[in-house]
């Protein structure tokens, strides 16, 4: 039989014995330790093109030398092989709804965001992973895998080198594509329809 | 050449921590003004107080008021002082052995620059006005007849 | 040929949310003298710590391993500290058994804890990260669209998930360890909490728990000498994959299901639903319990939802009872959660999970995951001495 | 015990990447590491890493770094929050169980984002030693003016040390801190950083990364002309608590060594990762390193501190000592924590 957790191990069960001093003092129970650390954030070399691109709206993805693969953002790598992608595509802000969370608590730093929000895995034209993205200017309820979507973006007077220019994505209301070739499903379906094994 | 990106990362959080007897008596004991140690089964005392034998790991609970003297083992000086900690102004740290206590403990020297420091001298204990248990309660160590 | 391993010893603390009565080294003391204690040994028995537990910035302490080596008894011996996220906990427990079963060791000490209550894990688990866009709202964020894709595919009921949160409670009530003890919980009541990330309502989440787990293993003859049963060790493995690459199956992730297969391998396990008597997964959200057993390999793909609806996972009358300790769902001190898992399995085949016991349980599974469902440590424990 | 070698390894190290991730860092190494010996991912049979959340300003960093292995299909691989010399033990261990031939190593760290000195006081005990702040110098200057005062180490013998690892370093590319020049005068010449230390007994940090592979018995022989071959490797832990410590010792390297076997045989070369000129001094007298010994031939750790990685590159670098048969008997050093708090010893020989 496990031991009962209301009963300490023996080894544990000796009680402190005090200084009279503190006999009848209120004990310590807890103590704030604050943290503060400093770091200077720098994005790394993938992730600098990428957002530097941002400042002239445009989305930069980078290419599998493997198999051509694109991926955004990009990170420098492809993680199924471990492979460097030095090479970026330029890819048009539109795209479709992979997977998607409908969330009704608020984020910590974001009281701008109103709840519900749909967060979502964004599936650029020609990306080939996707990445989370605010969807906004529709019924939560109406948001589904396969939606048509392009970003909204911030004012150009506005922009800067972060993915924070877009603001998020609204339907384009062209066709849904299809669940069986959307989100993670795209690439399969991708191969399928080169002739190759996925 | 794209633009250089960089920028600030400020990770903060004022962490909460529950003491336990051991600590928290250790704690009690600075915010009433007395520093204890802890005894172990050889009759030595360790401050600060762990709630275990360093060695064999058993449980340790006869908690003993040392101090507030001790013997300055080791110091250095700390110029300028690091950001976070409890103190504003160029001081000393120092490795302490209270009286009463085999073990030394980490604490400030507030003295006006490293001159002012000598391994085996004698210091002790300066508290805070305001006192809320915790390490900091205790302001540092001084020369023993210092009159701050 | 790796040496035979046991688990010699359990220990555990009260999961609650604030352990307000200890001190860090107070907390992963009382579950590390707990498994010495049923080990019926001493510190001066072990020979090496292994210790385990999720981010650092949960407690705020940079290797916390190292200033909690007094505290646990490895001063003079090798202590190893894993961190491989959330399934951290099992994968502790698999390298403490590496050790043992390379024959480097006789008796080894390891430890998962996590004292959630000294911060916030949602603060933890979202740094922020300059550049980007924050909208990550915590872990349910991520997997509620795992889980809707999981119900797409199935056309699984929408209350299996209450279902499984229901049973989960339920058997908590039956180990005094779990930290949920919601003795008037209805079912009507869990599909009424409120939703937080849909389809996640939040009776279907875990709770923030402070908590220790403990174990201590053994060789062999250490095995043969314990004078209580002992759980023998007949399959551990570790398996990791990347978190987004294109056509990554997030629903069944391949690691997870080469993981299963490993291990069941090792352990000579071939019909897994039959041979298996209780089952320990790391459910931190209801729907993964189906979702779970079907990439196990407990069932048919798409099945997984039924046996939740039949009931045979529940301890009272299911055959392939799941979370008998009540689970994740009910007690989550992430770097000990998994622990946990490889725990109750261990006490079930020991005939030692009391009120939750499962009669006659002689083989076992423990599971954990982490990361974005990425990292896998699995085992199986069994009454009897594996054979090969 | 099955005979296990490094058989490869590779590493960089500056002292501030200022453009690059760590699994930018990565990607190259690893690929060097394993290309050496003609092996893929699909060729690895487990895999052991170890870095640190509190250098990354991010919990979970591993996870993202796991991009830089190319884990698809899954692989069997786990994590130490630790340096990796110490993912390397756990990589023996699982070598010694058997069932894989090979395993694949790397641990990377960056400190320039943050202040290193100061990152580390989250690294004490966090009631009573970290709200002080002490930083990583000022307590590593508590402990020089103990040795000095005792007499354990003279101010003459830690600047020879100083200037051993700033000479050796002037040959090796890897190092951020080197000289040709520096001289014992010129040494005790520097103004302290932390009375008693100088700039030059303080570990100079750096950023980097490295990978090793690792391969048992037949398999070593056939991917690497000359294995080093792994004798015995331990790691002991001591104390935290300042205190309750003999400050002039490291029990626990003595501990270690003894138990990978050091002193069985003369040593060739030692590698020790020491992020301070005293703690040079007394691991030299913890692993009975004897005047045969040439310590630190790279400038060792005093010449580049890469956080986390700092020992797996010592034994990385001890190792090449035998690939290049430079050394037919070779120690590499790890070390963890306050004061050498924990050590790890690998000796290795070719043969």
């Amino acid at each position: 039989m496990s031991a009962d957790p209301s009963i300490p191990p023996a080894a544990l069960s000796g009680e402190v014995s005090l200084p009279e001093k503190l006999a009848d003092v209120e004990p310590v129970r807890s103590v704030r330790t604050p943290i503060r650390l400093e770091y200077d954030f720098i994005p790394g070399s993938a992730s600098s093109g990428y957002l530097n691109a941002f400042a002239d709206r445009k989305i930069l993805g980078q290419q599998s030398p493997v198999d051509g693969a694109v991926f955004v953002p990009p990170r420098g790598v492809d993680p199924r092989h471990g492979a460097a992608t030095p090479d970026y595509v330029e890819l048009p802000d539109t795209g479709h709804v992979g997977g998607f969370c409908v969330t009704r608590l608020p984020i910590p730093g974001r009281d701008d965001l109103e709840i519900p929000y749909v967060s979502a895995w964004i599936h650029l034209d020609g990306a080939d992973i996707g990445f989370l993205g605010l969807v906004a200017g529709i019924d939560t309820s109406e948001v589904r895998m396969g939606m048509r979507v392009r970003a909204v973006w911030k004012p150009d007077d506005e922009l800067g080198c972060t993915a924070e220019n877009i603001l998020y994505w609204e339907p384009t209301g062209e066709p849904d594509i299809p669940v069986t070739a959307a989100g993670t499903n795209a690439w399969h379906a991708k191969q399928a329809a080169a002739g190759e094994p996925g | 050449m794209a633009e250089r990106l960089r920028a600030d990362l400020v990770l903060e959080y004022p962490f909460t921590r529950t003491t336990g007897p051991v600590i928290g008596a250790f704690l009690t004991g600075l915010r009433e003004g007395i520093i204890l140690g802890i005894r172990r089964p050889d009759g030595t005392v360790l401050c600060p107080p762990t709630e275990y034998d360093p060695e064999s790991s058993e449980p340790l609970t006869d908690l003993v008021e040392v101090g507030p003297g001790g013997e300055l083992l080791s110091w250095t000086w700390v110029d300028p002082p690091r950001s976070q900690s409890p103190w504003d102004q160029p001081h000393g740290l120092g490795l302490i052995r209270l009286d009463g206590a085999d073990t030394p403990m980490v604490h400030g020297l507030l003295v006006d620059g490293p001159e002012g420091l000598s391994v085996g001298m004698r210091v002790t204990a300066r508290w805070r006005p305001e006192r809320e248990g915790h390490i900091a309660d205790l302001k540092g160590f001084v020369p023993e007849g210092a009159d701050q | 040929m790796a040496e035979r391993t046991a688990v010699l010893g359990v220990g555990q603390t009260k999961y609650q949310t604030t352990r307000g009565d200890v001190s860090l080294p107070g907390l992963v003391r009382e579950a590390a003298y707990r498994a010495l204690e049923d080990a019926e040994l001493g510190w001066d028995d072990i020979d090496a710590v292994v210790v385990g537990k999720a981010p650092d910035f949960f407690e705020g302490v940079m290797q916390p391993e190292l200033f909690l080596a007094e505290a646990l008894g490895a001063v003079g011996k090798p202590l190893l500290r894993v961190h491989t996220a959330g399934s951290v906990g099992g994968s502790t427990a698999v390298v403490a058994a590496s050790l043992v079963q390379a024959g480097i060791h006789r008796r080894v000490l390891t430890l998962g804890f996590e004292k959630q209550s000294e911060s916030n894990a949602t603060w933890a688990l979202s740094l922020p990260q300059p550049f980007s866009v924050s909208i990550n709202a915590g872990a349910g964020g991520y997997f509620s669209p795992i889980i809707r894709q999981y119900m797409a595919r199935t056309n699984a009921p929408e209350l299996i998930g209450c279902m499984v949160a229901f049973k989960d409670r339920q058997h908590a009530l039956r180990n005094q360890y779990a930290h949920l003890q919601q003795q008037d919980l209805t079912f009507d009541q869990v599909v009424e909490s409120p939703m937080l990330w849909e389809p996640i309502r939040f009776s279907e989440t875990c709770p923030s728990s402070d908590g220790a787990c403990a174990l201590v293993l053994g060789d062999e003859a250490a095995g043969d000498a314990a004078s209580k049963p002992v759980a023998w060790i007949h399959g551990a493995a570790l398996r990791s994959e990347a978190n987004n690459f294109p056509g990554r199956d997030e629903v069944n992730p391949q690691a997870s299901r080469d993981c299963a297969d490993d291990v069941f391998a090792q352990a000579g396990i071939t019909d897994r639903r039959a041979e298996i008597d209780e089952v320990e997964i790391y459910v931190p959200f209801s729907w993964y319990e189906p979702m779970w057993l079907e990439s196990l390999g407990f069932c048919e793909i798409g099945d997984g939802w039924k046996l939740v609806e039949e009931g045979a996972t529940h301890l009272d009358g299911g055959d392939l009872p799941v979370n008998c300790s009540g689970g994740v769902l009910s007690s989550n001190p992430i770097g000990a959660s998994g622990m946990i898992r490889f725990a109750e399995a261990a006490l079930q085949v020991r005939g030692m999970a009391g009120d939750h016991q499962v009669d006659g349980a002689r083989k076992a599974f423990g599971h954990a995951y982490g990361g974005g469902a990425q990292y896998y440590a699995m085992w199986i424990v069994g009454s009897d001495k594996p054979t090969s | 015990m099955r005979d296990i070698a490094v058989v490869s390894v590779a590493q960089h190290q500056e002292k501030a990447l200022t453009h690059t991730t760590e699994v930018e860092l990565m990607v190259p190494i690893i690929n060097e590491a394993r290309g050496a010996v003609g092996l893929t991912q699909d060729d690895i049979g487990f895999t052991c890493s170890g870095s640190s959340d509190f250098l990354a300003g991010q919990a979970f960093s591993f996870v993202h770094t796991l991009d830089a292995v190319g884990a698809v299909p899954p692989i069997s691989e786990s994590h130490v929050e630790m340096d990796g010399a110490w993912a390397l033990y756990e990589a023996w261990v699982k070598l010694q169980i058997g069932g894989v031939d090979t395993a694949l190593v790397y641990s990377y760290g960056k400190s320039s984002p943050g202040s290193l000195r100061d990152v580390l006081s989250t690294q004490l005990d966090p009631y009573y030693l970290g709200p002080l702040w002490p930083d990583a110098f000022s307590m590593a200057a508590l402990q020089a003016r103990i040795m000095l005062e005792s007499g354990a180490v003279s101010e003459q013998r830690l600047a020879e040390i100083a200037v051993r690892s700033l000479n050796g370093a002037a040959g090796n590319p890897l190092a951020v801190r080197s000289s040709a020049e520096a001289t014992v005068e010129s040494v005790l010449a520097e103004a302290p950083i932390a009375d008693p230390l100088r700039p030059s007994d303080c570990a100079a940090s750096a950023d980097g990364g490295v990978a090793v592979v690792l391969a048992a018995g037949d398999r070593a022989r056939e991917l690497c002309e000359r294995p080093a071959w792994i004798k015995g490797i331990d790691h002991r832990i001591d104390p935290h608590q300042p205190g309750v410590r003999d400050l002039t010792r490291a029990p626990s390297a003595e501990m270690a060594a003894a138990q990978a076997g050091a002193s069985a045989d003369r040593l060739d070369a030692a590698e020790l990762a020491a992020p301070f000129t005293t703690q040079e001094h007394i691991l030299e007298l913890e692993l009975g390193l004897g005047n045969g010994t040439a310590v630190n031939t790279s400038g060792g750790a005093l010449a580049g501190h890469t956080m986390m990685a700092a020992g797996l590159m010592r034994i990385a670098d001890a190792a090449r000592q035998i690939h290049d048969e430079q050394a037919d008997r070779v120690l590499g050093h790890a070390a963890s924590g306050l004061y050498l708090q924990q050590n790890l010893v690998c000796v290795m020989e070719g043969e």
